[in-house]
């Protein structure tokens, strides 16, 4: 452990505790959202450290980019006026006995943690690398190994935007809209760069880190800032268009699970001369469902189609 | 060699720390939100000097992706949120 | 010698990003701090890609480099334009001796 | 430095788990419980990737997990912070 490396990781996880502190207990809430986004930012960075691309790559497209936009969307629809303090819920006055109960679990958690064995499951993927039909292990794990947890993942995914939009209309932003010349022209040079780079991705996760996930949500980067710059869901997909694009990713991962079944009856169970194109299917149709879905969980709601809509 | 990219990653890590500053001082909602950008720019160079010190490839799609996504929190500051009482810097009892 | 040309190249770069910062901290008022971040956006940035472009060892990750910079470029400059006039649009006067 | 590598990662997993949870559990505005909760799980995560980085090669299988898990994480959030919006609108 070169001891520059030491020293970066310290100041490295140094400040992401202190962005953390400050974006929870930061005096006033904008503060304490922007503290938010650059300890997102870190984490990126933290995932980077400790040899977990994949991680970093999702947690980049995340976390520096739909995090932050969804909490500064919510910001800017919470109004400050008078209703503001209405959000207060009752003060735990003692909060010593939590801070002490909180402390204790976290030093347990170490001290246990350090003693684990470590025998991980690393040999076990590997033995079974062979027939995963991908060569990066992780999206084996994801796609083939447990691909029953990404399953239903997409499902709880599916079910998130289901709860947030039957809460109604989307809410307009309660700030004015200021005059952007030059965002639609930088939007429309950036947007099919996000495309490109979100199938560069999708094609990269067979047999590097990528895969649907970090894709996804890069597709949905770049459906947010569009809609950000002006642009509107077209008139005639908001409707069950709009629907089928969502519950895509879900029913193609239905379909091939169960298909696969005819092929030896157990479900999730690919052949393996057939499992990479199987597995390309699955990630393509997650990835661009898991862009979908993120971008409609940002709406916040159905787009409203009155002029000057959501954007 | 890895030793200067990791001294390189250091420092811009250290001007990152320093950037916090503004983030707590910065008078107006547009300061904190400047020293946001420069974060995103200041992660993006830290990554790339990180390839530098490791030869993982996958650090330069990070960092691509960094680079696509720096003027989204941005935009979405301007178009979107801008709430009045970020402005004044004493400790107003936030909503 | 490409090696050295490269450190300096960096370390060029990294004195770009020190002036950012520098700059974000000491300077009066939104629009002059928006001129320091620039500087770090477009021209550090764009020293410490050159730096290690001539260490990659093959002609895609050069372009990939020459990709970011550029994304940074184009992404600082339109951010920079918006928080002016936004600042503008909510009476942040520029800073007067 | 003695120390074995992945000391430092936990024992900021373990601080991050105590900001979220300590904050979870004493802040008054809803917003800030949600980004102490996503603080709590960043935290989580941090901890699962360490541990799986402990043994000999990479092991990818908590990699996996905690790939599910942000994405899940960031719906969680997305509903709460719909509903927070919605609650101050409709409170009489």
């Amino acid at each position: 452990m070169h001891p520059v490396e030491m020293l970066f990781d310290a100041l490295l996880l140094l400040s992401m505790v202190v962005l953390a502190w400050q974006g929870v207990h930061a005096r006033n809430l904008f503060r304490a959202v922007v503290s938010f986004m650059m300890f997102g930012l870190l984490t990126a960075v933290a995932w980077v450290r400790l040899e977990a691309p994949d991680i970093a790559l999702a947690e980049a497209a995340l976390g520096a980019g739909l995090t932050g936009a969804l909490l500064l969307a919510t910001l800017g629809r919470l109004d400050q006026g008078g209703r503001a303090t209405r959000l207060r819920t009752t003060f735990m006055r003692f909060s010593l006995p939590w801070m002490a109960l909180g402390l204790a679990g976290t030093t347990l958690l170490l001290a246990v943690t350090l003693a684990l064995p470590a025998p991980g499951l690393d040999e076990a993927v590997l033995r079974a690398m062979p027939a995963a039909g991908v060569d990066s292990p992780v999206t084996a794990v994801l796609l083939n190994f447990r691909a029953w947890d990404t399953l239903l993942e997409i499902a709880v995914m599916l079910l998130a935007v289901v709860a947030l939009w039957s809460l109604g209309q989307d809410v307009l932003a309660s700030t004015p809209r200021l005059p952007a010349p030059a965002l639609p022209a930088l939007v429309r040079l950036l947007f099919p760069l996000f495309l490109l780079s979100t199938f560069y991705l999708l094609w990269r996760g067979g047999h590097g880190p990528g895969g649907a996930f970090p894709a996804g949500a890069l597709l949905a980067a770049g459906l947010v800032l569009a809609l950000l710059a002006g642009a509107r869901v077209p008139e005639r997909m908001t409707g069950a268009p709009l629907r089928c694009a969502l519950a895509a990713g879900l029913l193609a991962f239905l379909m091939v699970a169960v298909g696969v079944m005819a092929d030896r009856g157990v479900f999730f169970a690919y052949p393996p001369q057939h499992a990479p194109i199987l597995i390309a299917m699955v990630e393509i149709a997650a990835g661009l469902s898991i862009g979908v879905m993120l971008t409609a969980l940002f709406l916040g709601g159905e787009p409203t189609d009155v002029e000057g809509g959501p954007s | 060699m890895t030793a200067f990219y990791l001294a390189g990653a250091l420092f811009l890590l250290a001007n990152v720390v320093v950037a916090l500053a503004r983030v707590l001082r910065g008078p107006t909602a547009a300061d904190r939100m400047l020293s946001g950008a420069l974060m995103g720019t200041t992660a993006v160079a830290v990554l790339l000097l990180l390839y530098g010190a490791t030869g993982i490839e996958a650090l330069i799609d990070v960092a691509l992706i960094f680079a696509i996504l720096a003027a989204m929190a941005v935009v979405t500051f301007v178009r979107r949120t801008w709430p009045e009482d970020a402005d004044e810097d004493r400790p107003r009892e936030e909503p | 010698m490409s090696a050295l040309a490269g450190v300096v190249l960096i370390v060029m770069g990294l004195l770009f990003f020190l002036s950012g910062t520098v700059g974000l901290l000491r300077f009066p008022d939104v629009f002059t701090r928006l001129h320091a971040i620039s500087k770090a956006d477009t021209l550090a940035l764009g020293l410490v890609c050159a730096g290690l472009a001539l260490h990659a060892d093959y002609g895609a990750l050069q372009l990939k480099l020459l990709l970011i910079w550029l994304l940074v470029i184009v992404s600082g400059a339109t951010c920079s334009s918006l928080i002016a006039r936004a600042a503008l649009a909510h009476g942040i006067r520029p800073w007067q001796r | 430095m003695s120390l074995p590598p992945g000391t430092l990662f936990l024992l900021a997993a373990a601080l991050l788990f105590a900001i979220g949870a300590h904050g979870l559990v004493t802040c008054r505005h809803l917003l800030r419980k949600v980004l102490a909760l996503n603080v709590a799980t960043t935290g989580v995560f941090l901890l699962l990737v360490t541990l799986g980085r402990s043994g000999t090669a990479v092991d990818p299988v908590p990699h996996a997990m905690v790939l599910t898990g942000i994405v899940v994480a960031l719906s969680t959030t997305a509903v709460a912070l719909g509903l927070i919006v919605r609650l101050q609108r409709q409170r009489p």
